[in-house]
Parts: C-alpha cells; structure tokens; sequence
C-alpha cells in the first residue's frame, strides 16, 4: 500500500518530549501494530498506534523533530497498520513499559480491562514528568511506578517493581532493549511477550533489515513471545542502518 | 525430480533467494535455506559499510514495489560470521558483491568465502566507472575477468534491464569467464504523492520489483538463453510455481525470488511442490521444459 | 480550471487518446472525443497497408498487457477521410505516422493534413534503418528534422523506454526541431503459456503497457522535464484520475491514455472530473501541480 | 485473464463442413457471447460459445483447418466470454440463422423455451445437409427451413421466411451480414438484435480494429439493436487485417 494522507487533527503534550498526534484517518490496529510515519522531505520511521488514530513520539532526533514543527492540519504520510499485534490471554495481566514503551501498551491496557480482565501496569520514566500514559493505564487497572531520579515512585529501574511471586497470566512488555533483557531473564518466557525495536526501512517484510537473528520485527513482530528470544540476539546485540551488529 | 546442478553447485531444486532480500543476516539467510530455498544469496556487500538512502526506501506500489535501498551493507569485512551461520543450513550461499571497479570486486571476492559470487553490476553509486557499470559491456567483461581471477567458486553476473540491448551485456559477461548470467536486476522507476507533490522514495526513484516486472524479465531470459551458451538464472516477479515455471520454460535454469516472500516465508516450499505436482501431472521432465518455449 | 495551450493546439483538458487504441477508424476517433478526450491520436500510420502480426496480438497479464498488434494500418493513403470524420468532433486530430526512414515519414507528414503528427520512432519493422530507430539519436534527429521541413504543423517525437538513457534520444528529437516528446511507448516483453511451451503472442514477444509500466513511465517523464525546454507528454497505465495527477506532477504538461480505454470508454470524462475536483479541494491550479515533483 | 487450457472431451460432426467441440472447462456465457479460441502454433480467432461447454465451427480457413485436425484430449487456449450478449425479451420471439449463425442463437432458443417464451426460428444454409442445431431449434419451438439450393424448405433466402404480419416481440439474429442487413431493411429495428462479424485483434475492447463506426464489436458488441446499426456502416463496408474499408 502507499501512504495515506493523514491530516493532524489535534496535537497532545504528553510529557516534556512526548507528544501525541491525532489524525482524521483512523487505522483500527491491533493493539501493538504500528505504522511508518513518513515526515515528507525529511524520513519515514516506525511509530507504534497509541489510539486508533494516533501516534504518541518521542522527541530523539531529525524526524522526530521535524514531526514537532508540525501541527493542526499539516499532513503526514502513513503506511500501515503493519506487524502483529499483543495476544491477549488470561484473566489477570501485568504490563511493563519503559518510557514511550506505554505507547503501545496503552490501547491494550484499554482492552484488556473492557473485556473485563485484570491490568496491572509496571510504569517507567527517567522523571515523573515523562511518565506517559499514567492516567490511561490507572483507567484499566491498577499502576506502579519506577523513576530513574525517584521523583515519583520507586527509585531505579521498573524491573525491580516485578513481583517476585505473584501470579499473572501473561506479561506485556515494551521499552528500552536493555530493560525488556531485564525482564525476560526475570520472568517465565512462555507467559511474555515483548514488543521490539529494531531499525525498520521497508517494514513490509521483505529487505531484511529488521531481523534478530532470522525473525523479522516488521512483518513476523513486533511482538514475539518470550520463547523465541530466550537464547537469541535479542538483548545481546542489534544491527544499524548498515546491518552491522551493534552490541546493546 | 527437481534436482540439478548450476555452475557446479548441487541445488535441491531450481528455486534461490535473491539478493537484497533477507540477505543481511546469517540468521535470516538460513531461515530462508530452511523453508525451502535451494541456496541463498546475501544482500550485495561493498568495501566499506554503507548505510543506503533515506526512508521511504521501499513502496508498495499496484503490481510491485518500489525500493532504493541504496545498498545498505555491513561491508564484506564484516560478513564471513554470517555466510558461515547460512551454511550451517546445509545449502550453497552465494556472496552478492559490488564495487566501484574491478579492484573493489576482486578484493572482496578473493577475501570472502563463499559457494559463488554474484556480481551486481549495476550499483547506482559507483565511483570511478560512473553511475552504471552494468550498461558498459566492456566494464562488465572486465570486472568478470578480474573476479575469475581472484576465485575459484563459481561467478555470475547480474544483468540490469535498464539497457538498449541486454544481450551485449551477456556476452560481455560470457567472454569476460562467467560461469552464469542472472537477469534481471529491478527496472527503474518512480512514484509521486499527489497529495504533497513528493517523490514516494527517500531517494525519489528507485528500482521497481514484484509481479509488474515479469513480463521484461521473462523477454530477457528468452533473448539471453538464445544468445549465450552459459545457463541463464531468472528473476523478477516470481510469485508462484507457475511463474517459475514461465522463467524456466523461457530458458531459466534456475530462478530466484525476491519481493514475493515478504507476503509469504514458505514460498520456496510452496512453488517446489507447486512445480512437483505439475510435472507428474503433465509428466514432464525438468529438462522437457527447460527452454521449452525455444523449442516450438 | 483544465483547459491548456500544447504546442500551440488549445485543449480543453489534458487528456488525448493514445495512438493505436481505438485509431484505426475515424468513427472511433469520434467517439472518444465525443467522450471527454482533448485531441486523438490516429493507430499508427505508414507507407503501405499492413495487416500486422498474427493473432494471438494482444493478451491481458498480470499487471496490464502484452501486445504484438505489428503496427496494422491501412496506410496513409488511405486515411485523410478518416481523419476527417474524426475532425467533425470539434477537437485536434494528431496523426500517428511510422517509417523505415526518414523520407518515408516526410512524405507522409507532407501529404496528411492533421492538426500534428507524432512521430512512432520505435517501429519494430524499419527498412533500411535497422531494427529500432528510436534506440539511435542521430536517427531520431535526422527524421525530426525531415517531418519539421515537411509540414507546419507541430510535430511530436514518442519516445520509447528500451534504452540505456532516455535522455539523450529526447535531447535529439529537441535538437531536431520536436515540439514536443511523448514518453512512452510500450517496455518489451513477454509471456509464456506454461501449459504448452508457446508464448503467448502470436509474435512470441510484443510491448508491455497498462498499470504495471506506470513507474517507468513516470521515472521517464520526469527525468525528460529536467532534461528538455520542450514539453513532455506523459503515457504509460494510467487508469484513473490520480495517474493523470501524479504524470502532470512528475512533469508531463498532458498526458495519454490507451490501454485503460478498454473497460472504461468514458475515462476522459471521469478523470477530467476527478482532476477538478481534486484541484479544487487543493485550491491548486493546473500550473501549480504541473513539475510540482521537481519543485520541492 | 489469460487463455485457460481447455481440453477437448468430444467432437461431434454438426454437418460436413460444422463440428462442435465440447471442452472440459464451462465458460457460463449468455447467449451471444464470444470467446478466443487460440490454435496454438495457427492463429487466435472469435469463436460464439453454443454451448455453456463448447464452440461451433465452420472449416472456413487456416486456423478453423487447424482446429479440425484436434480430436479428444487436444487441447486450445480460450480467453473470455467476451462481449455482450443477446437481451432477452418479450413473450414470442423469432430467431434468423443463416449458416454456422446458429451457434450463438442456439442456446438462445434453448433459454427462451425454458424461460417459457415461444420461439420461431428461420433457419438458412446452403443446402440441406448443412443446417445447424435444427433439431435445437426445433426443441425450442417451431422452424422454418430455407436452403440456397432448395434441397429442404423453401428455396432461396431466409430473409423470404420473414413473415411480414406477424407479431414478433423481438427478432434475434445471425449470419452473413448481407442477410443481417435484408433482415434489418425488412424489420422495426427497434424489436431486432444481431449479431455483427468483424475482424478481432484484442478481443477486449481496446485496438479498436472491430469498430462498425465507433462501436467495438468485441466489447460493445459483439450483439447490436438494429437501432444503432441503421444508417451506420453495417452491411455497407467492414474492415479489413489493415483497417481499410471493405465493400460488404
Ligand atoms: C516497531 C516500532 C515501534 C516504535 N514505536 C514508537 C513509538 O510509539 N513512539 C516513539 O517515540 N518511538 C517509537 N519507535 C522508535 C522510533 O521509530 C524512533 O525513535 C525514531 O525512528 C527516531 O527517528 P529520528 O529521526 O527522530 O531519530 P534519528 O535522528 O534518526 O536517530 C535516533 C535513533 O532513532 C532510531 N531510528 C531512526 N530511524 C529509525 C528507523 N527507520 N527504524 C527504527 N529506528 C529508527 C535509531 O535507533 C536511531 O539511533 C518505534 C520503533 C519501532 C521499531
Ligand atoms: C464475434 C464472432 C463470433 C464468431 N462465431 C463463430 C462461430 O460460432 N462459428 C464459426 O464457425 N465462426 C464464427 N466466427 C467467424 C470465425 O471467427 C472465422 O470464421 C474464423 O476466424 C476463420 O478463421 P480461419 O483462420 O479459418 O480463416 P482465415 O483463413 O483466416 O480467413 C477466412 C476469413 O475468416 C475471417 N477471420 C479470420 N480471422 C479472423 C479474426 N481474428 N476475427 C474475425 N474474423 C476472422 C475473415 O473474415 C477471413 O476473411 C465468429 C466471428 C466473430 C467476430
Ligand atoms: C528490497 C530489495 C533489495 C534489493 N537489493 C539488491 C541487492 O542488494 N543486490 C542485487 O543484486 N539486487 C537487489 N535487489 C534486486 C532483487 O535481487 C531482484 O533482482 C529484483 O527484486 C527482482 O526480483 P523480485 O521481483 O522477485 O523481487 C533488491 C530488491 C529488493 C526488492
Ligand atoms: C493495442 C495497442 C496498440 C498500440 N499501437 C501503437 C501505435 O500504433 N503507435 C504508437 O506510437 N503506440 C502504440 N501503442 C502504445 C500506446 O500508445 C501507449 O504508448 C502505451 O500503450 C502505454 O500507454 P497505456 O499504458 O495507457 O496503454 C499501442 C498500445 C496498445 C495497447
Ligand atoms: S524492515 Fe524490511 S524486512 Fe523488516
Ligand atoms: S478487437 Fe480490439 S477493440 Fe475489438
């Protein structure tokens, strides 16, 4: 598919460097699926769906930036919605998001708790002002929270929030790649699913660009079950724009 | 029934990956060798690290798709860790390598250890020789001569079909010692976003692949099995048994498959059993309709 | 809000029916003029009657169509009451006219009266010029020249996309007088019946036209507009509206349309309606999407 | 589409120059539709589907010589149906066949009867022996025969068996196109329909080579009211291979 014309409707200051953008094109993801966002003239880059209709972006670098200088009524170009999504099962669920993570936890924290399952939400930020999503996650469920600087919640990382014995039937994981290794070693892999980040060009499966080890994130993920990274590159290293490994 | 040998290589079945395509790791590369694929060729690797153009790099566009990678590569320095994992699969990995001249080739094929080489000669970005090496009969017979030199393993040479006359192009190839030709590299195009006026691509244009192509590719293969004397490996297009066996009754001896796996991973298991029961069915020989088209 | 001024013939918009499809009969000319099209283009018109190539000549594929029709025309001699019938429309009459040299396309231009000629450099059946004037630019030079000193009306140049740089064939026809080139005529190509061995065409290989040459084409007119002060008429799959938008903003100051005729006879009509409507939504103008690509 | 592969699984002798060739592939035309019948190797020439199954021939040249020499299991490309087809109407309808112009009136008369119209139907040949589907006809209603050479029914044209009285609803219609064209000098052109004969190329509506004035005998056609045929040049010239005009 080309992109579609996506015209900004309404532009949210979630956090500091966190905004979400709401468009007149709603693209009904699974909950987990992205798009790739294409800011014309500057780069096309991933983005997961925070809502139906919406993107919710870091500021990083040049496309993210460039995403920022725009408002109500510019335009972008969007392909998708891409990959697979987070398979819900079980009747209590613990979710773990490390900064812009919650984007695409958020829509299925919603879901989850409309089909009536029980959400608890691990939530990490550098500072209690980039905490994304709060209020989203504490709508379904029941919230906990990590800071780096312990402005709000623990002091450290939002691994150490994991319970060591409670009893969740799945676990839904995104963040950074170092954190979502953290996680992984923790809990049992068969219940978990993680939502990876890997450098994307054709997000349609075919360049190859994407993979960990022969798995690609954009068609066959981003989600993947615990299982199948257990004893993979994931945590270990990732490839950059050349294909180089990258160490993580 | 489908087995054969190409340049010397033992394949399972005429059905190869083609480069670019889940070609950058060891672990994709035998992915695709375990579902099916007879041998795999890597993403074409270059002397230095590259990191290729600016997203969008590829487009779905009606019948294909449009990509101007710019030949992302880890370089070939990096490289040999992850052909040695493709052949834990246990099937040929040919090296795609380019260069901006003969040097940059044989360098790397006299380096890299490989099952074969295939040389994609029409790298948009060479320096030295101009933007298309690939057009220039005596520059392609040159760089094949030098990487002859430099290996032992078996060497084709990628055709682009962005030519006047690819057949000039093929014997120059031939003269030059390939043991093979493949054909074709993607036909260039482009795609424009009427809502803001923009070229789609990162890099405005682009190389167009998938089921729009074949009917090109399929004239080259039929123009280049009448004018060589070396087996012509298809590509372009292919998305199912029946185009498979189109290229290899215009003369293909094998093929290779590119933009068809995004849509499907196993599709080298489905065509060789695709062209399996059309065979019994017709009882053909492999050999019956190799170039069948030639001979009626 | 479509209406513009090509090589000094007034259109009402800038959609004309390209040469060979529904040409052969003034009453077809009609007819799709009386159905939205700005001008028509006449099938392609030579010396002497020919009854082209034998059936199968034209075979839907994939992505569009494979056709070897061989240039079947009743030659020129034959067609000034055809041309006449189609004038009674009230729109320009472009004659479409093919040769082996260029004495043979002066005599026709000088004898015809239409409101323009487009010359078919890439005739498959050239006496005495070899197989594919339109690939030498010297040829396409000298036979410009010759059909600007044999008539007063402007004079089209059509290019073909089977060559290494299309660039350099359009800079001919410019140096030779053309006021206008029309980029492209059909990508060679071919299909292969896989129940028997035979190619499809009755001709074993013909042109590809219809959706799947689209990003060529576009990839052509573009690199045309940079290259020539001349205008560029752009042809190659266009099917609907936003085709015709996204050929104007790649640099085509009209645009022709053949293939999609088939199933929709009234697509003048329709895309000259979606243009203005899509304009209008934009507040742009013609002359705002017209190279708008180039521009940013 | 591409041709199909369609295997002959029966050829039965109509007369000593018409055979029918039923194929293992139904092509679920309407009466009066056409398809491609490639020869491989010969030719591709227009053939009226006069069974859902089969096409009716008359040995008349290259391709038609061709086809006679295939028996059961040979095998020919069809493309199609093509073209439209004959719109039925009213309550009693007459049918003119002249010649191998029975085929696609055929099942015409076959759909009539069952849809419980009555039909007449006019049938000419040269001769006796070659009449067509007479015993289709007959099935389907009353016939009247007339041969060139009187060998059975009247002798002399079909158009003679025009009955100028009686009250047709609609007249279907096919044969040489000078009858066709007595048939529509004789008739209300507004109750008739034919169907036209022109050299096909493409088959699909696109050269252009079939035009009768502008209208596509392949796409338009290959079935005409006799309103849009009056004052055209049908019966008057047709097109040759190279386009030029033809005295009918
Ligand atoms: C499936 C997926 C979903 C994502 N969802 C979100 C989200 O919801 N919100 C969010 O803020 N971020 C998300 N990201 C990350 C986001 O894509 C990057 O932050 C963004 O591409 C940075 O672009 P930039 O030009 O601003 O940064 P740059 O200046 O280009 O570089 C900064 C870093 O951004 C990353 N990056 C750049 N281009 C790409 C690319 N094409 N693919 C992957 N990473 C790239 C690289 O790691 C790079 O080092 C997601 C990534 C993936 C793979
Ligand atoms: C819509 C349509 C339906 C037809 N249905 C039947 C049918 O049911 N049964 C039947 O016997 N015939 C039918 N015909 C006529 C049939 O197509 C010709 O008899 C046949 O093409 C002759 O081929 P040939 O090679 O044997 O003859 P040739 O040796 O090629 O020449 C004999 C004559 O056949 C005609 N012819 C040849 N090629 C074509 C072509 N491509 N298109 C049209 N006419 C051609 C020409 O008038 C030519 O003068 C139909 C024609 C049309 C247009
Ligand atoms: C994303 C992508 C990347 C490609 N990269 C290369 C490459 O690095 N080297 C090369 O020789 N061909 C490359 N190609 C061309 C393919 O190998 C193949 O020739 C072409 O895509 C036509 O085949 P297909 O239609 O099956 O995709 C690439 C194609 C695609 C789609
Ligand atoms: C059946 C057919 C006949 C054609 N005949 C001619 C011709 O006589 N002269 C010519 O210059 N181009 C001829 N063309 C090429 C078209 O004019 C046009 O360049 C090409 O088909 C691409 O446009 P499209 O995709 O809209 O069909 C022909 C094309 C078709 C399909
Ligand atoms: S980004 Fe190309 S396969 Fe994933
Ligand atoms: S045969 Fe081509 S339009 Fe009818």
């Amino acid at each position: 598919m080309k992109p579609v014309n996506a015209v900004i409707t309404k532009v949210v200051e979630e956090t500091p460097t966190v905004r979400t953008f709401f468009f007149d094109t709603s693209f009904n993801p699974e909950p987990g699926q992205f798009v790739m966002a294409w800011i014309r003239g500057v780069d096309e880059i991933p983005m997961a769906l925070s809502y139906n209709n919406a993107i919710t972006v870091q500021k990083v670098g040049t496309a993210t930036s460039a995403l920022f200088k725009l408002g109500e009524g510019d335009s972008i170009g969007i392909r998708g919605p891409f990959g697979n999504g987070f398979q819900l099962k079980g009747d209590h669920i613990l979710l773990i998001a490390g900064g812009v993570g919650a984007a695409p936890l958020s829509p299925l924290a919603e879901k989850a708790s409309s089909e009536g399952l029980k959400v608890t939400t691990l939530l990490g930020a550098k500072t209690k002002e980039e905490l994304v999503f709060r209020e989203r996650f504490e709508a379904a469920g029941s919230v906990m929270v990590a800071t780096d600087d312990g402005s709000e919640g623990i002091h450290g990382y939002v691994t150490q929030l994991i319970p060591e014995q409670e009893n969740y039937d799945r676990i839904y994981c995104c963040g950074p790649e170092i954190m979502m290794k953290k996680v992984l070693d923790k809990v049992d892999p068969g219940k978990a699913q993680f939502s990876l980040h890997r450098y994307i060009k054709c997000g349609i499966g075919i360049c190859g660009a994407c993979c960990v080890d022969g798995l690609r994130v954009c068609k066959d993920g981003p989600v993947f079950g615990g299982e199948v990274l257990k004893n993979s590159e994931f945590g270990v290293y990732r490839r950059n724009e050349c294909g180089e490994r990258v160490r993580v | 029934m489908l087995s054969l040998t190409l340049t010397g290589l033992k394949l399972k079945n005429p059905l190869l990956l083609a480069a670019g395509v889940m070609g950058t790791t060891g672990g994709s590369l035998k992915r695709i060798a375990d579902n099916g694929a007879a041998a795999v060729i890597t993403k074409s690797l270059g002397i230095e690290p590259k990191t290729g153009h600016a997203n969008p790099s590829m487009i779905e566009v009606d019948c294909g798709y449009l990509n101007a990678m710019g030949l992302p590569n880890p370089s070939y320095k990096n490289f040999q860790q992850e052909i040695d994992i493709a052949q834990d699969s246990g099937v040929p990995v040919i090296a795609s390598i380019f260069g901006g001249c003969a040097l940059d080739f044989s360098q790397i094929a006299g380096t890299l250890d490989a099952d074969a080489f295939e040389l994609n000669v029409s790298c948009p970005h060479a320096h030295g020789y101009g933007a298309d090496i690939g057009t220039d009969p005596n520059l392609v017979e040159d760089i094949t001569v030098a990487v002859k030199t430099a290996t032992d393993a078996p060497v084709w040479v990628k055709l682009t079909p962005n030519v006047t006359d690819i057949k000039s192009i093929g014997l120059a190839a031939q003269r030059g010692g390939a043991d093979a030709v493949v054909a074709i590299n993607t036909v260039r195009g482009m795609a424009i976003d009427i809502e803001s006026g923009y070229p789609l691509l990162g890099n405005r244009f682009g190389g167009l692949s998938g089921r729009a192509i074949k009917p090109a590719a399929i004239k080259c293969v039929y123009d280049l099995y009448d004018a060589l004397d070396i087996p012509v490996i298809g590509v372009g297009g292919i998305s199912d048994w029946k185009d498979a066996v189109e290229f290899i009754m215009a003369g293909a001896l094998a093929v290779e498959i590119g933009s068809a796996v995004g849509n499907n991973i196993n599709i080298f298991n489905d065509i060789s059993k695709g062209m399996e029961t059309f065979l019994a069915k017709k009882e053909w020989t492999f050999n019956e309709i190799y170039g069948m088209a030639h001979k009626i």
